[in-house]
């Protein structure tokens, strides 16, 4: 059996819901969410290496590139603005971040 | 002239009512009174000319009032004989109360309202009378309703008064309502308002069927029908009489002015003025011949129990609209309209006597606390006793000549028809009872014992100040009140004498000239007098026997009323209770109109519409922000879910729905 | 099933299962670790799609310096992990029914992908088959892409001044090294001789 | 491949912006950190001037360069021009704010020169690669300067919850376009069009979906719109104003110039997308911001719903519904930024209020702030003769010729719902027992509510350069 | 006038107005002075002006006159002003009332007296473009935008319920509007433009009528009010200030019923036709109705409110009764009700500002301390209930004829309100005027001062004027009514033969 495009896809694809789920589910740590993130992105830069294989086009690599770059910086920032509110408020919760309502 | 005559009252009414508190009330009086007196002078003028001499039909044309499209009003004096009929019995009558009133109301600290009410009802109904078309018709009926409602509401402290005047007003206004859907329907059937061109459509109209209201009748009866019911209401006609015993609120010379002698038969002038539309309803014709026989039935019933001076002959006022009603339903117009004629004298005469009562008894117009004034007031007295004998058609006076004829009318029409059998037997039997009550009358007010000692003055007077200062015994009234009297006593005596060739007998032709139309196929006036001679005396008979009656229940044997009262409880109170009608109406008109609005208030409007509009759903708005707050909960994770979910939806939607 | 295809298998199998931890694990050190896993395993899936610079890229960017700084985070803000993590599965059937849709629908779909007649060759940048991977990214990376290369230096400006600006503290009790005034003293400024009499004390 | 001073040429105003953020960057590094004057801020506004009229300079028709990266036309510089606008008014409201608030830092000017170049970029954007990178550039200096009051816990909450979900966003964004680059085989969004050539395909459609979930995101729509009440609340009020009027004209724009660009034959596609989320946004934006008693959040729902207003124009897909979309863009611009303006007015001592109870009997208390605030409520609740409701005609009248009828009606009776709470905040200006009075305003606070206000209340009578402007701007897509 | 015309200058002159009275400084009795005058100056003149105007119309010709065009927005929408027979009386009537309305507010209004009169000032500029707008959204904005006025005079100087009543009244009628809001698009749609004379002269398919109709009538039937959607009406007359109430049932209703002559029957002829049936249901079910609920009011401008539902009833039914009397007699009846009912709410601010209070309860025997005011209220009372010689008459019967000529059961019924009209006229009379004056509150109540009589003088002179010749405004509308009756039946004409050339 040839591995193929849906291959990858597939696992890209379970890799993305992981992802969201992780936001999703996590009830604690705010950090797991940023880690969530980095999954997606890590589903997207798979679908976008693979169809750049596929297509014999190195776009998608490119894209994929900037990605890695992008998610550098702003998994930085996500960092920077943790720490922030870690100082203000002692606790990064995800339950904890409900100031703000309604 | 014509223009003076119906606009002197006008004139009066405006002086009197815009400057009569600066004016004082002497002023008032004299200008108002004056004018009139002008007015009905050159009224008498003109009935010389018209009615009697040769003098033109004419129709000054004053101005135009409402013009659109096909339909075109004008204001437009109509002079023929019928209005100097009407114009000689509005002026008279109402200069006669205006002076009447002078000394009748000098206690009364409004009296230049008073006046100026009394000239604006006389300028409304000399612009019904003269009225060229239906709707300034129209404008005078409804002018005289609202000059009603006020002096009927006159005396505005008593609640009774104000009750009364309102209950006249919408009672009224029930009448117009047919009254107004009739001018509607002409409108519709000959595209005009006018008389001239209704009248000349009219024969073209018999017979013709009309689909209206979901069924398919006789359009000239169906309109005839409505414009009598506005006849009806005006005129107080069985079923919507109700309001006219209430009205004796007002002061007397009101009731002898308005519910007496001329309001009220503008009815009669109506079906009268409106006979060339009539003569092609025949069945229109029987509906106001059984009316007008029931009125007098019933009014005549009525009247023999009531206790109140004024609702006596109020009730009598009602029973003989009656009888007019019933001439004209048999076609005699010009019997109702003479009837119309003689009663507005002795009808006129015998409320101004009543007042004259009343003055004297310091406005006490219960009969039961009266008795035994013939001495008291001796002038009164006597004109009393003739307008009773007017009424109850003594030989000679006017009420002979009018009323008698109308019986003689109705038999001759019992010949060929069952309603003219009905309307004879009632209006028959109705005139035993009219002499009774009359006789009643005069003997429990001037023979008898006198009941004044005991009566209560506050009691149904508490705002009316007249007759403090005074000494409680009867007096004679002032002079100004006693000339109108006689001259209203001589017109119940000999107005029928003179005036009974003119109008019904050998000057028809000449006297008329058309203003009253009979079709071809009306010969009632000439049969009325083939009858046999018998049935010319049973209106005598019935006269004599109520008389008779009268004398014994009153004067030979006191008491008997009392008994026979006792012994039939039932028709007792049922006659006293005037049939129950007001008790009736208010259970099935009044209330239910007050508990439909509550109803419709409070649970349409505000718990149907309101509930359900505006007030529910900012309810249910408030329900659903807070849902919609309640999601937005602070927390990460939900919105992130929220999103998800978004996201999850829109997919679904493609993958289940497929790509359009 | 050739050696690609094993190594497909395995790369993934890792990967996914990694990915489960990450967001699964009691223990944020855990997930971090579990998510460098996941980056070498993705990284090998990238080469055995022939792409090496950017598999290389992922090693070196992701868990040479993104996973250190979580790692870095993890441990600096000590929060006591124990407590954490605690309500994961109250909220697990809802959330995990809708990620299972969401997975199934995009299963579905991916396998079922097709693309465009007219895909096949109208990228922007084909693949030359005479050059490594390394060699194309950079040739088209400074040319093509210049707008592209100068926007994510800004971006990653932005990232630097935003970390700066936020988190930057400037105590004023902290004593810092200043050299210009460290070669400014003179020892006329810097000592100072007392005559300390003897046996006085101090 | 064109010169690349012919580039340049065409992105004139981007690159003033990157080399005044660079500079600015400098002169704040150099000035030290001791000095909090607010010249940088100045000098920051004046860039942005200058990048304004930079746009000018380059009318002409429809230029691509960059290899297909970036775009210069009509309608970008139409938005790219309300962005500006945005900006500048911005960093004009913060001067004030800033200082009494003590957070004037330099970097502040800097994060928002960038985020305003970034988008730039985003309106410009012609490829996903572009596309992507100028939402990002926006988005992170965005995320900074939401948590710029770093000792406010509301500051930081609003910056870790706007930065986690638009992390997910951007996630949700580029698994969309990967799936679009993957069938397409080319990141352009001409080429995309190119490739689906009017056919929906299944994994388009997915893509679609995911990218414009991304970016509903940014616009704030229903249901990615849950960051943007509580962003909103705990942001500084000038960063506020910031997310509210220039960073949703770039979301926006970007979003017209996708589905215009790349989909422009698979309408019925996306059209259910944004029907979709427009209904849900009205509904949302007016049901809950009935509840509000923050006027800064009763604003995030204002702004929820009126991005489902400005996109009914959008689902009609027509050019009538783009230039609608502009028109509404440019008026509620202005209704935004002299709303922003009365809310930065709301101060008392040194302290700025928020609840909508300190506005009570504000008619008494400043009888021209009341006058002009409540002219904004008004033009926001789409009353004429106020401009408000020609943003509505525009994007309603679109819809109408689009045959949209279903979604007409909802959203005329959303808009009657939403009346309600604008209504609300007159009443409470005009009805109420006054609450204490307001400090006066600064000087350009007042400036910027003075002439919003002027143009809401009198852009009735001269409509005209709106109209002929947006309606060039929305011929250039087609 | 500045290269604009003279209806320009009609609907711009109050702004002008109020814009001086923005710019007067502080609140000290000169200053409330001025205010007051430059209000009262201000309205005079809009009313010389609107004299001016009608002295240069022509009420022979049913074109637009004193029409003045300019380029508005995109190619479509114009700023175009015209008036014709059937706005020209409503002009009048405005620039007529709003006068009364300073009147009535001169010394009852004391606190925020400013913002008071520029809200009037601004509202007549609203109310006259609304007569006089020749482009449908121009139409639109000026109807929508008198709400904003209107929403903060109940709202500021109203009663107790003030705020509901405000938002009711508002919300109420902007969701009517919005819907016709959309047929506005949809009709700019099919014609290209919203010019009100190129619509007027479009034909819509009839399929299509058939929606715009109900779009357009959601809007008129609310601002009417019409049964079911009548119950802002009571709130909103309760608890605004006197001449508040004055401008809202003297004016503000009429929108609706203009509308229905302007766009409805006009742009719509078959679907008015189709929908006739349905207009005289509720025209009745509102005579009838609001009649009895009208009767059991406690309280007196509650009353007046109800009643003018079911005058309004009459109009609806005379409009859609597309005859010359129906439609004549609608026009006559608004503008007679304009005066009447105004006049019946400044009596009731009359005694409100003398007693506080509008309960009917209160009150009694007023005619004893206030004969002339009993008169007053007399006269407007039997205007109100149509008494021949008022100008309630006329327009009565004129919708009744009309509707009589359409289908006899609806003037049947119609009719019968004129019975009950009496009836709760008379009873209110009856319980405010008549009786004993026994209330402690009342016993030095004062009679009509000077400014109350020069305020009821020319209404009361206009009522009875108008009653006995109401030829001024018959003929006024009548080519223009004329030409609109010609253009439906031509239009249900061509129908009809459609409709037959399918079979």
């Amino acid at each position: 059996m040839q591995i193929g495009l849906t291959h990858y896809l597939s696992v890209a694809a379970i890799l993305f819901t992981l992802g969201v789920l992780g936001i999703i589910l996590n009830r604690k740590n705010i950090i797991i969410i940023l880690m969530s993130v980095e999954l997606i992105l890590l589903s997207v830069n798979i679908n976008l290496v693979t169809f750049s294989t596929f297509l014999g086009d190195l776009t998608g690599q490119v894209f994929s590139l900037f990605i890695l770059t992008v998610a550098a910086a702003e998994a930085a920032i996500g960092l920077a603005i943790l720490v922030t509110y870690y100082r203000n408020r002692g606790s990064i919760a995800v339950e904890d971040i409900n100031m703000m309502k309604g | 002239m014509y223009t003076a005559i119906v606009f002197l009252p006008l004139l009066g009414f405006l002086i009197a009512g815009a400057f009569g508190r600066s004016l004082g009330p002497r002023p008032s009086e004299l200008v108002t009174t004056g004018l009139l007196a002008v007015s009905a002078v050159l009224s008498w003028v003109a009935f010389i000319h018209v009615g009697l001499g040769a003098g033109p039909f004419t129709t000054p044309v004053l101005g135009d009032w409402i013009t659109s499209g096909a339909l075109k009003i004008d204001w437009a004096l109509r002079i023929d004989t019928l209005t100097v009929v009407m114009l000689v019995v509005v002026t008279s009558v109402s200069s006669l109360v205006h002076l009447y009133s002078i000394g009748y109301m000098h206690e009364d600290p409004s009296r230049p309202r008073f006046f100026a009410y009394l000239s604006l009802f006389t300028f409304a109904m000399l612009m019904l009378v003269t009225a060229d078309n239906l709707v300034q018709m129209f404008f005078g009926w409804e002018g005289v309703g609202l000059a009603s409602y006020l002096l009927i509401g006159f005396w505005y402290e008593k609640p009774s008064a104000c009750a009364a005047a309102i209950k006249a007003f919408v009672v009224n206004r029930v009448g117009d309502f047919g009254f107004a859907l009739g001018i509607f329907l002409v409108f519709v059937l000959t595209g005009s308002v006018a008389f001239d061109t209704i009248f000349a459509a009219a024969p073209g109209l018999a017979n013709k069927p009309i689909h209206i209201f979901g069924l398919n009748a006789d359009a000239m009866t169906v309109a005839c029908l409505l414009l009598f019911m506005g006849a009806m209401g005006k005129s107080a006609q069985f079923l919507l009489h109700t309001w006219l015993p209430d009205a004796m609120e007002g002061p007397t010379p009101v009731s002898a002015l308005i519910h007496a002698a001329t309001m009220v038969t503008a009815g009669v002038f109506m079906v009268a003025r409106l006979s060339p539309l009539f003569e092609q309803a025949p069945a229109a014709l029987t509906v106001v011949t059984i009316v007008g026989a029931t009125t007098a039935f019933f009014a005549a019933t009525v009247g023999l129990v009531q206790n109140d001076i004024k609702r006596v002959i109020a009730y009598s006022t009602c029973s003989q609209l009656g009888y007019m009603f019933v001439a004209l339903g048999v076609g005699g117009y010009a019997l109702g309209v003479f009837h119309l004629f003689t009663h507005a004298f002795f009808k006129a005469l015998l409320f101004l006597g009543a007042g004259s009562v009343i003055h004297a008894m310091h406005h006490e117009q219960d009969m039961r606390n009266m008795g035994g004034l013939r001495k008291d007031i001796p002038f009164t007295f006597w004109m009393m006793t003739i307008g009773t004998l007017a009424l109850t058609g003594f030989p000679f006076t006017a009420g002979y000549f009018s009323k008698d004829a109308i019986i003689e009318a109705a038999y001759a029409s019992a010949l060929h028809s069952n309603a003219g059998v009905y309307a004879f037997l009632l209006i028959v039997i109705a005139a035993g009872f009219t002499s009774f009550y009359s006789w009643r009358l005069v003997f429990m007010t001037f023979f008898g014992e006198r009941h004044v000692a005991h009566h209560d003055h506050g009691h149904a007077h508490a705002n009316d100040d007249h007759g403090h200062g005074h000494d409680h015994t009867p007096h004679e009234s002032p002079v100004v009140m006693l000339i109108p009297l006689a001259l209203l006593g001589l017109g119940a005596l000999f107005a029928g004498l003179v005036f009974s060739s003119p109008f019904i007998g050998h000057g028809y032709d000449g006297f008329w000239k058309g203003a009253l139309f009979t079709g071809k196929d009306n010969h009632i006036l000439h049969a009325m007098h083939e009858i046999p001679h018998a049935v010319g005396y049973v209106p005598f008979v019935m006269m004599l026997g109520g008389f008779l009656l009268a004398l014994y229940v009153y004067v030979i044997a006191p008491g008997t009323a009392q008994r026979i009262a006792a012994s039939n409880p039932l028709l007792y109170k049922f006659l006293l209770n005037k049939w129950y009608f007001d008790e009736l109406y208010d259970l099935i008109f009044v209330r239910p109109a007050f508990w439909l609005g509550r109803l419709f208030w409070k649970g349409g409007d505000g718990r149907i519409i309101d509930g359900m509009g505006p007030d529910g759903i900012s309810a249910r708005v408030i329900d659903v922000t807070n849902r919609v707050v309640r999601l937005q909960t602070g927390y990460l994770y939900h919105y992130a879910f929220a999103m998800l979910i978004g996201v999850a939806a829109l997919i679904s939607w493609y993958l289940v729905g497929g790509v359009h | 099933m050739n050696v690609a295809t094993v190594f497909f298998y395995l790369f993934s199998a890792v990967m996914i299962a990694s990915a489960f931890m990450v967001i699964a694990a009691r223990n944020p050190v855990h997930s971090v670790l579990f998510l460098i896993l996941a980056f070498v395993n993705a990284s090998g899936l990238f080469l055995l799609m022939g792409a090496e610079f950017l598999a290389m890229i992922l090693v070196v960017v992701y868990v040479g310096a993104v996973a250190v700084l979580f790692l870095f985070v993890v441990m600096m803000l000590d929060v006591d992990f124990a407590e954490l993590k605690q309500g994961f599965l109250q909220y697990l059937p809802i959330g995990s029914v809708i990620g299972i849709v969401v997975a199934i629908e995009l299963l579905l779909v991916m396998v079922g992908f097709t693309q465009s007649d007219a895909a096949l060759g109208a990228g922007a940048a084909p693949v030359q088959a005479n050059m490594s991977n390394t060699e194309a990214l950079g040739l088209v990376l400074y040319t093509k892409y210049v707008y592209l290369f100068q926007a994510s230096g800004l971006v990653l400006l932005t990232a630097m001044i935003g970390a700066i600006v936020l988190t930057l503290r400037h105590k004023p009790d902290v004593k810092r090294q200043v050299i210009a005034e460290q070669n400014a003293r003179t020892r006329a400024d810097a000592i100072e001789i007392k005559k300390a009499p003897s046996r006085a004390g101090v | 491949m064109t010169p690349i001073s012919f580039a340049l040429a065409h992105s004139l105003p981007e690159v003033v912006l990157a080399l005044g953020a660079l500079l600015l960057l400098m002169l704040g590094v150099f000035r030290g950190r001791d000095g909090r004057d607010w010249i940088i801020s100045e000098c920051a506004i004046a860039v942005l001037g200058l990048a304004f009229l930079l746009l000018f300079s380059g009318a002409g028709p429809k230029v691509v360069v960059f290899d297909g990266a970036f775009v210069d036309d009509a309608f970008g510089r139409y938005m790219k021009g309300l962005a500006l606008i945005g900006s500048i008014v911005t960093l004009l409201l913060s001067l004030d704010y800033m200082r009494r608030e003590k957070i004037d830092l330099f970097e502040f000017p800097v994060l928002v020169l960038l985020a305003t170049l970034g988008m730039l970029m985003l309106i410009s954007a012609q490829s996903l690669l572009s596309l992507y990178l100028g939402l990002e550039l926006m988005s992170l200096a965005l995320y900074v300067i939401a948590a710029f009051h770093r000792d406010n816990v509301r500051a930081s909450e609003a910056g870790l919850k706007y930065f986690a979900l638009g992390a997910l966003s951007s996630g949700m964004l580029l698994y969309g376009a990967s799936l679009l680059y993957g069938f397409a085989g080319t990141a352009s969004l001409e080429g995309i069009a190119t490739a689906i050539q009017g056919k929906a395909n299944i994994g388009v459609v997915f893509g679609l979906v995911f990218l414009l979930a991304g970016l509903s995101f940014k616009m704030s729509v229903v249901p990615f719109h849950m960051w943007t009440p509580d962003v909103y609340e705990g942001a500084p009020t000038p960063v506020t104003t910031f997310f509210a009027s220039a960073a949703k004209m770039a979301a926006v724009a970007i979003t017209v110039r996708v589905v215009m660009t790349a989909f422009p034959g698979v309408t019925d596609q996306w059209r259910q997308i944004l029907v979709f989320v427009a209904i849900l946004s009205m509904a949302v934006g007016a049901f809950a911001a009935i509840g509000q008693s923050n006027i800064k959040r009763l604003m995030a729902y204002s702004s929820i719903g009126h991005m489902g207003f400005a996109l009914v124009g959008l689902a009609a897909g027509t050019e009538q519904g783009v230039q609608g979309v502009l028109v509404y863009m440019s008026i509620y611009l202005a209704m935004t930024l002299g709303t922003f303006a009365a809310i930065l007015s709301m101060r008392i001592g040194d302290v700025y209020v928020e609840k909508i109870s300190d506005l009570a009997g504000l008619a008494r208390t400043n009888g021209p702030m009341a006058l002009f605030l409540s002219a904004m409520m008004l033009s926001l609740a789409g009353i004429p003769p106020l401009a408000g409701f020609f943003a509505k005609w525009y994007v309603f009248n679109a819809a109408i010729q689009a045959h949209l009828y279903p979604l007409a009606v909802i959203g005329v009776l959303m808009s009657v719902v939403a009346c309600f709470y604008y209504l609300r905040i007159v009443k409470v200006i005009y009805f109420d027992e006054p609450a204490p009075g307001f400090e006066r305003a600064s000087p350009a606070v007042t400036a910027v509510l003075v002439v919003t206000s002027l143009l809401v209340v009198f852009f009735s009578f001269w409509p005209g350069p709106l109209d002929v402007a947006a309606a060039a701007a929305a011929k250039s897509l087609f | 006038m500045f290269g604009f015309g003279l209806l320009s200058g009609l609907i711009f002159l109050p702004l002008v107005g109020a814009a001086f009275i923005l710019l007067q400084r502080g609140d000290d009795e000169a200053t409330r002075c001025n205010v007051r005058w430059a209000a009262l100056i201000t309205t005079l003149v809009t009313f010389a002006l609107s004299l001016w105007a009608w002295h240069l119309y022509d009420p022979s010709s049913a074109a637009f006159q004193l029409v003045e065009e300019r380029r508005w927005i995109g190619s479509g929408l114009i700023y175009k002003l015209g008036v014709d027979g059937m706005s020209m009386p409503f002009v009048l009537l405005t620039t007529f009332l709003m006068p009364f309305c300073i009147g009535a507010s001169w010394v009852t209004i004391e606190h925020r007296l400013k913002e008071y009169m520029v809200a009037f000032l601004v509202l007549e500029t609203l109310m006259i473009g609304v007569f006089c707008a020749l482009d449908l959204v121009l139409f639109y904005v000026f109807f929508e935008g008198g709400l904003i006025p209107m929403f903060l005079i109940i709202g500021i100087w109203g009663g107790k319920r003030r705020i509901y009543a405000s938002f009711k009244f508002f919300l109420y009628t902007l969701i009517g509007s919005l819907l016709m809001l959309l047929a506005i698009m949809a009709m700019y749609g099919v014609a290209g433009t919203t010019d009100i004379t190129v619509l007027l002269k479009t034909n819509f398919p009839v399929s299509m009528q058939k929606y715009l109709w109900l779009a357009f009538f959601a809007s008129f039937a609310v601002k009417m009010p019409m049964w079911p959607v009548h119950t802002w009406l009571p709130d909103a007359h309760v608890e605004a200030p006197t001449a508040g109430s004055v401008i809202l049932a003297g004016i503000l209703l009429k929108m609706g019923g203009y509308g229905f002559i302007r766009f409805s029957l006009p742009m719509f002829p078959d679907a008015s036709q189709y929908f006739a049936p349905l207009v005289w249901t509720l025209s009745i079910i509102a005579i009838v109705y609001t009649s009895l609920v009208a009767m059991v009011q406690e309280d007196m401008k509650k009353l007046i409110a109800y009643s003018s539902v079911a005058h309004m009833g009459f109009v609806t039914m005379g409009l859609f009764s597309m005859n010359a009397q129906g439609v004549q007699g609608a026009v006559f009846q608004m503008v007679s009700h304009g005066f009447v009912s105004g006049a019946l709410f400044l009596c009731v601010g009359v005694v409100y500002d003398r007693i506080h209070t509008r309960d009917i309860a209160a009150y009694g025997g007023l005619a004893q301390r206030m004969p002339l005011y009993a008169l007053v209220f007399m006269v407007f009372t039997m205007a109100n209930v149509g008494l021949p010689g008022t100008s309630g008459f006329v327009g009565e019967f004129l919708t009744l004829i009309g509707a009589f000529n359409a289908n006899a059961w609806v003037a049947f019924f119609a009719t019968s309100g004129v019975i009950l009209s009496a009836a709760y006229a008379l009873y209110l009379y009856r319980r405010v005027i008549f009786g004993v004056l026994e209330k402690p509150a009342l016993v030095g109540i004062n009679d009509l001062d000077a400014r109350e009589i020069a305020l009821f003088a020319p209404l009361l002179l206009l009522t009875i004027y108008y009653g006995v010749h109401p030829g001024p405004i018959l003929d006024a509308c009548a080519a223009s009514v004329d030409q609109l009756l010609k253009g439906v039946d031509a239009a249900l004409a061509v129908t009809k033969t459609a409709a037959l050339a399918l079979h």
